[in-house]
């Protein structure tokens, strides 16, 4: 079993040297940490800016250089800043080349939802639906179950939808799952876990073909 | 083109109760400290806010939603604001939440005359209720409307008294684009400088979008989150 | 009868303190020669300008600094540059309180036709067509007749349209007149011209009403 | 994120006959003088040409017009070029005249994810044949279509291996647009400068948008309306 360092891990191993990124709030940020020898990729923040870098120095924060967690953080050496006009743009017209961000719900056909709990949680959806609308490549990270040990991956997600068949990939403290026409197609297991743990924590259609390989984390 | 006024209250005096106003800013990064604590001040109500978020319970506009000023807010994400959840949840307040990218593009579009444009973010949510869809490259879209107000107020970092403003870093964010869209738009600059300062090819919004602009005073730039990394032994 | 430095000079004294203005390639052009004193206008080209100032002096040319009649010119202190979406925003945004532009034909209902000639002239429109549609202001400065002598205000232009109903004030070598819902007023007469004379050279609805007293022009 | 091409033989390789291209430039102002005159070189034919203008008969896209390379243009503004008219009048090249505006608009809209937009520009005439009318604010305004191009080549001031880049006065104009919409984005550049030697705040077009950057050479930077006023009298 992972966790969210693990599942963050996992993610970094999907990165393609020259790709351009946006990371979403938890467990995405933490994918920043572990990007692959060799990989050349630049972050997009949809507040407005491309380059982003690591945290300051402590006593050098710039309450004017945020991420869209509204995080202090600093720009790489060619690092742009624009509007968020033009960050949408990018996000919009499919410059970005992945997007991985947290979910409260995924279906198997590709629904996610993660902006609303009616009459309970009412936070906004932010950038997260020009994000799914848009990207080719969308990779949700998540835990496989709630706090009360229910699946989050389903056969229809139960609340307001952020966006409608667009997740291409779940990683999960479980698993590793493709959406496919067929629902969810297992890839890979986290260490430990096996094929019928999985099975017992995935509400939606679950399809698993073969030998199911262990992630490779180290 | 002297769009210079002597402070921040020559600047709002004309904002009523019952008004739509665009205040820039991210979080409270990059938002008009000055003119929401002198709206504060002036306790005008029935207000209209088009603002990507909705500040902490005791900054930015969170100060306007404390006294109750507020009557709706039209933004993208408002989490960080106890106050502002709970006068939503109570019905007290009415909240239009919009995609962000389209709450940017809808502010550009109402500044550039642009009435409405088709859009893939929030086909086949609720966001999308009500409005038309149509499919382009075998993909929906749905229409959105431009978004205009009485007044747009921003915040910049130097400005000089043609209006020409230019944004530091992140703080530039949903700025440019509400100065574009405001019927009157208000700038509270952190530096005033003379005009031929700013480099023409730099600046970031020409000055025919502004009508007003003063220096700002006492800004606190409140961080919210503060993180940092380790200074490494050396 | 005016020249065409007449007509620019008339049309300068339209302009109002404050006003943003995109005048035009040629009679149009003239008119920034004649701001009136105290009244401080700025010069907006759609090419990427706001704050467009004198030609440069002799050998101080910039072949990165012209405008939208592609001649070279200087910037004003606190001038502006900026692309050509966001020089349109500020057009079809209504950023601009008055637009001069120059016609071939323009009827009695405010429709303008000034950018093609079936088969023979096809330069293309350009911005004239933004400006037109967009303007709530707009005034035309050209001859009162062609090269042949034909009227050039008309009961319905021949050519193919710029914009409709849009126009709000034409001034001719021969007159000063605003559009309204029935037809040309004429407002004044150029020194030395009768009522007589523009009724003969107006094709298009002429209303005379009163005394119509001669402009005045220094 | 390494965008640096060799020259611009490299940069143009795979351009190929029939494909769309976007240009930069207003007039002869900010063209890419290097890639024109590697893509006249090459010799391919049947291209179809974005470009607000069409340059002059000896110099911008006139070169490629000379060569008939040219199947169709799409400009707002095509005077200045005798060779062009001979050429449009004959019916030799198809042409498609656009609002400017609506020019910059739609490659703004096509890099961006906006499939189509409405705007007033060009409502009952010939512009508007075929296409959607309605009426916002009792005004009517048609639907325009996004724009975009198998590559869009543009010139900048200066640029850096990440393909951020600036531009220079007027010069800008429809670059920043253009780089935003091609599939395979080409940036020219007067200077090649060291990621981080322009400042993150003033770049005009961030990098993402750039797919190869070269500096170009000789440019000629060729004047259309050289207009000067006298020298006072000292």
């Amino acid at each position: 079993m992972l966790d969210k360092k693990g599942i963050a891990k996992r993610i970094a191993q999907e990165l393609r040297h020259n790709w351009y990124v946006n990371l979403g709030i938890g467990i995405p940020t933490l994918i920043a940490n572990y990007i692959p020898e060799g990989i050349d990729v630049e972050f997009q923040s949809e507040n407005g800016i491309l380059g982003m870098g690591p945290f300051p120095l402590e006593g050098e924060e710039d309450a004017d250089m945020i991420n869209a967690g509204k995080q202090t953080i600093t720009p790489m050496p060619g690092a742009s800043i624009f509007d968020s006009a033009t960050s949408f743009a990018m996000i919009r017209g499919k410059h970005i080349q992945l997007t991985v961000l947290g979910a409260m719900e995924v279906a198997d056909n590709g629904d996610i939802a993660n902006w609303k709990i009616p009459g309970r949680m009412v936070k906004g959806m932010g950038g997260a639906m020009d994000l799914v609308a848009s990207a080719d490549n969308i990779i949700v990270a998540m835990m496989h179950t709630n706090k009360r040990g229910e699946s989050k991956l389903l056969k229809q997600c139960s609340l307001p939808l952020t966006g409608v068949k667009c997740v291409k990939k779940v990683v999960t403290n479980l698993a590793v799952l493709d959406i496919t026409p067929e629902g969810f197609k297992l890839i890979e297991r986290a260490p430990g876990v096996t094929v019928e743990e999985i099975k017992n924590a995935t509400e939606g259609r679950l399809i698993v073909e073969g030998n199911i390989p262990e992630m490779k984390i180290d | 083109m002297n769009k210079l006024v002597a402070n921040v209250q020559e600047a709002v005096k004309d904002i009523e109760s019952g008004m739509t106003l665009m205040l820039g800013g991210f979080g409270l990064c990059g938002i008009p400290e000055n003119c929401i604590a002198a709206l504060v001040k002036k306790g005008i109500t029935n207000l209209t806010c088009i603002s990507n978020n909705a500040g902490v319970d005791d900054f930015g506009l969170g100060l306007l939603l404390q006294k109750r000023q507020i009557k709706k807010m039209i933004s993208s994400y408002v989490g960080e604001n106890d106050e502002f959840e709970r006068q939503m949840l109570s019905g007290e307040l009415e909240v239009d939440l919009i995609p962000q990218g389209s709450l940017a593009a809808r502010c550009q579009a109402g500044g550039s005359g642009v009435p409405a444009f088709f859009t893939p973010a929030g086909y086949g949510t609720e966001v999308a209720f009500g409005k038309e869809v149509r499919y382009f490259d075998g993909k929906p879209h749905i229409l959105e409307h431009a978004l205009s107000a009485d007044f747009a107020i921003v915040k910049a970092w130097k400005g000089d008294r043609y209006g020409n403003l230019l944004f530091k870093g992140t703080a530039r964010n949903f700025n440019p684009l509400m100065a574009m869209a405001g019927q009157i738009t208000i700038a509270e600059v952190e530096e005033l400088v003379e005009p031929g300062e700013l480099d023409p090819n730099t600046i970031h919004t020409p000055g025919i979008f502004v009508q007003r602009i003063f220096q700002g005073e006492k800004y606190e730039k409140r961080i919210e989150q503060r993180t940092v990394r380790q200074r490494e032994n050396s």
